[in-house]
């Protein structure tokens, strides 16, 4: 038995803007530049239908793009309903829908590819 | 009947005062700015360019200079330090430096503000890390006209604006809105993305309180067209890394993680703060000042610019936080409560 | 249910570090920045302080339940940086000790251990009127002292003499025996202040948690060794 | 507990008694470093004349106890308030305290008293009771660490050894760690503040050496009371103390030099925790970086011998340190008794620094 | 030298054209589902073929759809398609009377001229003179083809597609083929005296004896090298669409659809689109200035395997592109099955739908996500349903989860059907008879992809309209203009038009116009698109109500949440929707009894009243 088994660096939980993955960013906001205007008012998440279901909040999920906490995003982005609720409600005209469809198109890329590695 | 000239004294020659006083010597009034300083202009001879049209001050100044020849009555007097004012039978005795004596029928008061001096934070290393800055030195960087470098000549490719120094801070004392630096924050990021497009900016904010017409056209710009990104959380500490760049921590308030970030400069957006002057109006129980340290108005809501003592007035950012236009648009409104203070003291006179 | 809302609002106002603590968040961040366990734990004294400040009653009793409020490190660094002079941490220890008082504590796995800390540090401090020992920390259980530790804890007496410590003995001095009438004084304070009674409450609530989980012995009755033993090995869910 | 802070602490120099101190021990410094209360007793009474009352009746804070949170604040109220009592009845007004935890709570107790009057006339009420005591307010708190401050000069005259890494010539690299209770509750209780205090700093300029800014100076050992006693929640500690030595390590310090007693344990413990599972050494040349009390430090200044002052207690091996002080020290004595045998079955082999 | 060689490149060009045609012929057919096979067995083998050419003469040779559209442009591809066909019916049939034998080279006809140079025949000089007619009749299209290049509004057509390369040459040759074979006719005429009134004319009129006699062999030689290089070309031209449109037609008279997933039918449809551009103007995304996302555009993409998402999630799918196709290709379900094929990876988690509360009732209102962002339009549905004295449970009041539709327009149809299941599951366990609808796009969904026995999916309009016939619902016509707006997903989506007229006529005054039922405009919010930015989108929407603006009317009246939200943001109109004017109408019923001296002050006195 490993007598330092309880002994262990704990994963930080802090946003690390040295260290972030910042490519899911980078592809959402080249073909969805609207995204960038996001004041994170949360207008989204109020009238989201997953959101009222569930957990789910898409402001957050936004700002998880925005910090490249990416692991815990893809899961996430797989409740949403693709209602577009969000993007009528959006106070900057951020088309919503088109970024969470990005994610999903380049977070599976990234995981194909991941899986290739 | 013929009207007596009444002697205003207007203490303090920033925009406030220079203004109050074109306005009185308009209506005729014999008028006296005394500034401590050798040149006129105040705080804003330091400013580079204004939000939210980034224009240059120097007009303003120089525009309020030219209105000032076209007054014989008028006069300005500066390096010249108060060191009293007396009252008597409605008049005053305003002191001076170098025996001045100056009698006078109305005071205004446009003292200004202080700048919140940074190093009171001393966890954000201002005056100890060289690439940690304040926003009136970025502004005096930027009118240099030479482009920004960290302090070992680099570009920096990473810039970090803070809001709220010394303002909304109870550790400091000053609990209040300084209401101006949010917007100067965005208008400075911006200015430093177009001179430097390849340099990253965040701005760590509590919260945007851009309440001026086309302030939030900045902040819309800023992120749209230069990709300012906002974090909103306050900066809890700067530290400097081995190579001399800075760590700052904050929290990602609207993610709920706490952050770190690596940056080449940190820019402090201070804030404004009562000026020492206030004291020796307030320790000779000539006027009373507010919780901040501010003049306190007769009635803040419908004459801000008359003080509790009856024949001075107060201009400008004397009394709170105020941008350029608010102290222009607030000089206008002591001057007229100056008129009507001086015409309703002559009726007085005239029928004793 | 009622009641025990009831109950931890009136503990709440009345404690003094509480009306210390909190006086008015502007949820700006700052103690989350600098929070050393917001960084290794899912924890967050901003949103913690939030919900207290919010006065929402369920909220709270949910908060004393959670692990949420173990999580903190009492370093106090939020202290040192809230520009409205709240401190997150004072107000934590405000809301372990209702969280003891309540019971809410068996309730989370970090809650739990508490019934260790009042066993083992409370036990310590009763006995000897000291929180350590050298001969508490025992190499097994302390594989992160070293292989320094296991020559100082096995060979004490002669080690401590060395640099002229009064190891176990009467009279003034580095670990010196604490004679019998301080001892007598620190019971009676521990007593008198109601130390003892929160240990007391910390081991009934343990004892009817132990209960609910079926670990009792042949006589139905709880068992606090194998207790002790299941929290001492409780392990996190995931991190 | 507010504090008006509008002032810059770094100006600020707060009141440290000068002579007659009534001396408060701390529990993990007497068991993990004892030789540091003995040689600051020493270097009190004999370097520096002055008196120091050593109370065998004293008790621990239970400050500990308080933070792991079995123990209520009345109690730890009431048990300062004994303290203070058996100092009222040695005739001494400042109490100097051996623990940074133990002065961070008779700082909460004293401010808290301040405040809420109600709470200390509880509390006299609690003592009375309890043990018939009565007790007057000391004039003044500080920790030992502030009187070694004090006094930093008279000891630099006295030195024997400077802080300088006698091959290069060059100061050496001391990192200072402060330990959060401190000053982070009571900036105005510590000297220089919170964000620069000038306890340790002020001491190693003094006495030659160089002091280290690195980026998480600030940041907690990660004690967490609970997160230590507590097994499973050990990791938390190790975490945070790793944090400081990653931020630490470009700099290449000579040594860490700490306040507070917990924080010296746990910086020297993790460092060798560190290496056994991640293989990893923060010093030069893969070694540790040397952790010593401020004690040990001025004891060294002050030309104590090495191991008399306990520095065999630390896991992390302290002579590259020594003999870049150029200090002379038998190796063999590390390990031997008062009667010059080696303690054990043994001598003790440092695992972490065998290269 | 054998002279008659020139004939080769277009004996060569014809063989590897019916070679390539035949591998891939077989290629869609072999790769056809057992079911859509048998589909078209069936098909050929009954009286459905009869169907076919029908429709492949009038589609493909007459260009019945596109005369339709536009009288030129229609008779331009006429007189390409049927007069180059006759051309070689009745070349074939002067071959045939020529030789006395249906055995003539397969090259003869196309080269008659050249073969038979003097000799005389039964009906040989009519022939000539029919020939020289079609050949006119070609060449008018040709003409016509040439200045669409330069002047296509005379085509009613703003736009016409961009030319590959392969169009290029094609189109070149195609050009080339009928002045050349002029040229060549008429020089041979002038030299043997074997044309009629257009190439002997023309013979003597371009030719002298000499020049006559040393160009016609080049000439002849040219006009073979365009033909073989146009069949050469075809299969990777544009042209494909000419032998591909047939079987496609074939095709979807047997019943054969598209499929959730690519398959030959999806290739047939892509190679059937011709490129014409008709579906360019119809498309309002114009409004907004992209160019480059539309059906033909998309179908040039899949064909070239060079799709992306930025392509194919930029339409609204608003359905108007495919109303006037020439070929009829359903151009939604194509880019939809496309759109499937690029989401197929991605994952959905519904896991939070399970375990909801289902409430007994006799009706259920779904007020879908968008109806949510119309909470007048909720409020006027509880109301009518208080009217009616219904039993109903309001599913999604407090708990929204979507329709599933959607995520279908996204493309996700697995997920989807995970939404679906959920829903069918509620409904179905409510005993609900009826489902009403107020969003068109629910509507769509569960009327299309729900499995519901024994419940009836009703829109709004539908239910209104049967309160109204039911007298549970008495209305006043409003003294207004009223312009009904015909929602995509309604309209051309589920094809219901005079429904929601019957209700807004007994509620107002219908004005008709230009662009309804299934030339009806998009009002720019689709859902369908996920890639337009709202200022593009408000550009549509401009447009949309500059039109409507032109007819002056009051209200604008729409069906649809989202397109009542998109067009209200213009605020040059009053919006509503169908039921908000139905409570009008029916409020100034009660005004006007009112008025009439009886004091009704709530439904019951009314109820009584009109009862009295």
């Amino acid at each position: 038995m490993n007598e330092f088994a309880h002994l262990v660096s704990r994963p930080s939980r802090q946003i690390d803007y040295q260290t972030f993955d910042n490519r899911l960013l980078a592809y959402v906001l080249r073909y969805e530049p609207s995204f960038l205007t996001c004041m994170s008012c949360g207008g989204c998440t109020a009238t989201c239908s997953a959101g009222k279901l569930t957990d789910f909040n898409i402001r957050r999920i936004g700002l998880m793009l925005r910090r490249g906490q990416t692991d815990k995003l893809a899961a996430e982005i797989d409740k949403c309903m693709f209602c577009g609720k969000c993007s009528l409600v959006c106070p900057r005209d951020v088309n919503i829908r088109n970024v969470v469809l990005l994610i999903k198109k380049e977070s599976t890329r990234l995981h194909a590819e991941n899986q290739k590695v | 009947m013929e009207k007596e000239q009444k002697h205003v004294a207007v203490i303090g020659a920033g925009i406030a005062g220079l203004h109050t006083a074109n306005l009185l010597a308009q209506s005729g009034h014999k008028v006296t700015i005394l500034e401590k300083e050798k040149y006129p202009g105040g705080h804003l001879n330091q400013w580079h360019h204004l939000f939210p049209d980034h224009s240059s001050p120097e007009w303003i100044i120089s525009g309020l200079l030219d209105e000032q020849l076209q007054f014989d009555h008028l006069k300005m007097i500066s390096s010249t330090e108060i060191t009293s004012i007396e009252k008597n039978n409605g008049h005053f005795a305003i002191n001076a430096g170098n025996e001045l004596r100056i009698y006078a029928d109305a005071v205004v008061i446009s003292t200004g503000f202080k700048l919140f001096d940074a190093r009171q934070k001393e966890e954000y290393g201002y005056g100890l890390f060289k690439n940690v800055i304040t926003s009136a030195d970025l502004e005096q960087s930027l009118k240099s006209g030479q482009p920004l470098t960290t302090a070992s000549g680099k570009t920096p490719s990473r810039v970090a604006f803070i809001h709220c120094i010394g303002s909304r801070d109870a550790k400091c004392g000053n609990t209040y809105c300084s209401k101006v630096c949010c917007i100067t924050g965005v208008k400075q990021a911006l200015e430093i993305s177009e001179m430097l497009p390849e340099t990253e900016i965040f701005c760590f904010y509590m919260d945007l309180r851009l309440y001026g017409s086309k302030f939030d056209d900045l902040y819309l710009q800023a992120q749209k067209k230069h990709k300012i990104q906002f974090i909103r959380g306050r900066l809890s500490e700067a530290a400097e890394t081995h190579d001399k760049r800075l760590q700052i921590k904050a929290e990602d308030t609207l993610s709920g993680r706490p952050l770190r970030m690596e940056v080449d400069m940190i820019v402090l957006l201070a804030g404004m703060e009562k000026n020492e002057a206030h004291q020796m109006f307030s320790s000779t129980k000539l006027l009373e000042l507010d919780e901040h340290g501010f003049f306190k108005s007769k009635n803040i809501q419908l004459t801000r610019n008359e003080t509790t003592q009856p024949g001075i007035f107060i201009a400008g950012t004397c009394i709170c936080p105020m941008s350029v236009n608010e102290t222009i648009e607030n000089a206008g409104a002591a001057s007229i409560l100056v008129n009507r203070y001086l015409e309703h003291q002559q009726l007085t006179n005239h029928h004793e | 249910m009622q009641h025990i809302e009831t109950l931890i609002k009136e503990k709440l106002n009345s404690d003094i570090r509480f009306v210390e603590g909190l006086n008015a968040c502007m949820n700006c961040g700052i103690c989350t920045a600098i929070c050393p366990a917001a960084e290794f734990y899912d924890y967050d004294p901003r949103t913690m302080l939030t919900i207290v400040q919010s006065g929402n009653l369920q909220k709270i009793r949910e908060l004393l339940e959670s692990d949420t409020i173990w999580y903190c490190g009492q370093c106090m660094s939020c202290k040192t940086r809230c520009p409205r002079h709240n401190c997150p941490g004072l107000v934590i220890s405000v809301l372990r000790k209702i969280s003891q008082e309540t019971g809410a504590f068996t309730q989370s796995r970090m809650g739990r251990q508490q019934y260790l800390l009042r066993k083992g540090l409370g036990n310590a401090l009763l006995n000897i009127g000291y929180s350590l020992h050298p001969s508490f920390i025992k190499p097994a259980d302390h594989p992160e002292q070293g292989p320094v530790w296991q020559w100082i804890f096995e060979n004490a007496s002669e080690i401590y003499k060395t640099v002229g410590a009064n190891l176990d003995e009467e009279g003034p001095g580095v670990l010196r025996k604490i004679d019998k009438e301080a001892m007598t004084e620190f019971r009676a304070i521990f007593e008198e202040t109601g130390c003892l009674e929160l240990f007391r409450l910390i081991d009934q609530y343990s004892s009817i948690k132990a209960l609910e989980l079926g670990i009792t012995n042949e006589a139905n009755q709880p068992d606090m060794d194998q207790y002790l033993h299941f929290i001492e090995n409780e392990q996190e869910t995931s991190y | 507990m507010q504090t008006e802070t509008s002032k810059n602490w770094s100006q600020f120099n707060k009141d440290i008694a000068n002579d007659h101190y009534y001396y408060l021990r701390s529990c993990i410094r007497q068991n993990f470093f004892p030789g540091s209360e003995v040689a600051f007793l020493d270097i009190l009474r004999n370097k520096l004349g002055k008196t120091i009352y050593d109370d065998a009746s004293h008790t621990t804070c239970a400050g500990i106890g308080y933070h792991c949170d079995i123990v209520p604040f009345e109690t730890i109220q009431a048990l300062a308030a004994r303290h203070f009592s058996l100092m009222t009845e040695k005739g001494l007004k400042h109490a100097v305290v051996s623990c940074v935890t133990s002065f961070g709570i008779y700082s909460e107790i004293l401010d808290t008293w301040n405040h809420f009057p109600e709470s200390l006339e509880k509390t006299r009420n609690a003592l009375r009771k309890s043990t018939g005591r009565e007790f007057e307010l000391p004039e003044n708190v500080v920790h030992c660490s502030d009187i070694v401050y004090k006094f930093r000069k008279e000891i630099k005259d006295q030195a024997k050894h400077t802080l300088t890494n006698t091959k290069t010539g060059k100061p050496l690299k001391i990192v200072d760690h402060i330990g959060c209770h401190y000053a982070k509750i009571f900036p105005e209780r510590g000297v220089g503040g919170a964000e620069f205090p000038k306890v340790l700093t002020g001491m190693i300029t003094a006495w030659g050496g160089e002091t280290v800014d690195y980026p998480e100076r600030r940041h907690c050992c990660g004690f967490g009371f609970r997160h230590y006693f507590v097994k499973n929640n050990r990791s938390y500690s190790l975490s945070n103390s790793k944090k400081k030595f990653e931020s630490m390590e470009p700099f290449q310090p000579d040594a860490i030099v700490t306040n507070c007693p917990g924080c010296n344990l746990f910086l020297d413990r993790w460092q060798y925790t560190l290496e056994q599972i991640e293989r990893k050494t923060y010093g030069q040349q893969g070694q540790g970086i040397p952790v010593l009390t401020y004690e040990e430090l001025a004891g060294l200044v002050l030309g104590y011998d090495p191991w008399k002052l306990g520095l065999q207690f630390h896991q992390v091996e302290v002579e590259p340190f020594l003999d870049k002080m150029g200090i002379a020290y038998k190796k063999g004595d590390k390990y031997k008794n008062l009667d010059g045998k080696i303690i054990g079955e043994r001598p003790m082999v440092n695992e972490l620094n065998i290269v | 030298m054998n002279e008659k060689l020139f004939v080769i490149p277009f004996v060569a060009g014809m063989a590897l054209l019916f070679i390539i045609l035949i591998v891939k012929g077989y290629k869609w057919i072999s790769s056809l589902s057992k079911i859509d096979r048998l589909r078209l067995i069936n098909a050929l083998k009954s009286r459905r073929i009869l169907q076919s050419a029908k429709d492949i003469f009038m589609e493909c040779l007459i260009h019945r759809r596109i005369f339709k559209k536009n009288m030129v442009l229609g008779y331009m591809h006429m007189s390409l398609a049927f007069g180059w066909f006759l051309l070689i019916v009745v070349g074939h049939l002067e071959a045939f009377v020529a030789e006395k034998s249906l055995a003539v080279p397969f090259y003869l006809p196309i080269f008659f001229r050249f073969f038979e140079t003097g000799k005389e025949f039964a009906g040989s000089k009519i022939f000539a003179a029919l020939m020289d007619l079609l050949l006119l009749f070609v060449l008018s299209g040709v003409v016509l083809a040439w200045s669409k290049r330069f002047y296509k509004r005379l085509f009613g057509m703003r736009r016409t597609t961009r030319l590959q390369y392969g169009d290029q040459i094609a189109m070149t040759a195609l050009w080339l083929i009928f002045p050349l074979r002029l040229l060549a006719e008429s020089a041979t005429a002038h030299q043997f005296n074997n044309g009629s009134f257009i190439t002997q004319t023309a013979g003597s009129l371009f030719f002298n004896s000499n020049t006559a006699s040393t160009l016609a062999l080049p000439l002849w030689a040219a006009y073979s090298l365009a033909l073989g290089s146009f069949f050469v070309a075809l299969p990777y031209s544009r042209y494909m669409h000419i032998p591909t449109e047939m079987l496609f037609i074939i095709f979807k008279n047997a019943g054969i659809k598209l499929k959730k997933r690519t398959n030959s039918f999806t290739e047939l449809a892509i190679y059937s689109c011709s490129r014409c551009g008709i579906c360019l103007d119809n498309c309002q995304l114009n409004n907004a200035g992209i160019k480059n996302t539309q059906s033909v555009y998309v179908l040039k993409s899949i064909r070239n395997k060079n799709i992306d998402d930025e392509q194919l999630f930029n339409c609204l799918l608003c359905g108007k592109c495919q109303v006037d196709c020439p070929v009829g290709i359903d151009l939604t379900s194509l880019r939809i099955t496309q759109r499937i094929e690029s989401t197929l990876q991605y994952n959905a988690s519904y896991a939070y739908l399970e375990n909801q509360a289902t409430t007994k009732a006799g009706l259920i209102y779904f007020a879908g996500c968008m109806t949510h962002l119309t909470p007048r339009i909720i409020q006027s549905m509880q109301h009518l349903f208080e009217l009616a004295g219904e039993d109903y449970w309001f599913l999604d009041k407090e708990k929204a989860p979507c329709c599933g539709r959607p995520l279908m327009l996204a493309g996700q149809y697995d997920a989807a059907a995970k939404l679906i299941r959920n829903n069918t599951t509620q409904i179905i366990a409510s005993g609900a008879k009826k489902l009403v609808v107020s969003c068109p796009i629910c509507y769509k969904v569960f009327k299309e992809d729900y499995q519901l026995p024994g419940v009836e999916v009703l829109f709004h309009a539908e239910y209104i309209l049967r309160l109204m016939n039911a007298g549970l619902l008495k209305t006043a016509p409003l003294q207004k203009r009223i312009i009904y707006h015909d929602p995509c997903e309604l309209g051309r989506g589920s094809g219901m038009y005079e429904i929601p007229r019957e209700v807004v006529k007994n509620s107002g005054q219908l004005i008709r116009i230009k662009n309804e039922q299934e030339h009806s405009l998009c009002c720019g919010g689709s859902l369908g698109n996920l890639k337009i930015s709202q200022a593009e989108r408000n550009l549509i929407r401009d447009s949309a109500i500059n039109e409507y603006l032109s007819y002056q009317p009051e209200y604008l009246v729409t069906a649809c949440p989202l397109c009542k939200k998109t067009f209200a943001r213009n605020r040059n109109m009053v919006v509503m929707d169908l039921a908000e004017l139905v409570l009008e109408a029916s409020d100034e019923f009660i005004k006007r009894k009112k008025l009439k001296g009886n004091k009704v002050t709530n439904i019951r006195e009314l109820e009584t009243l009109i009862q009295s």
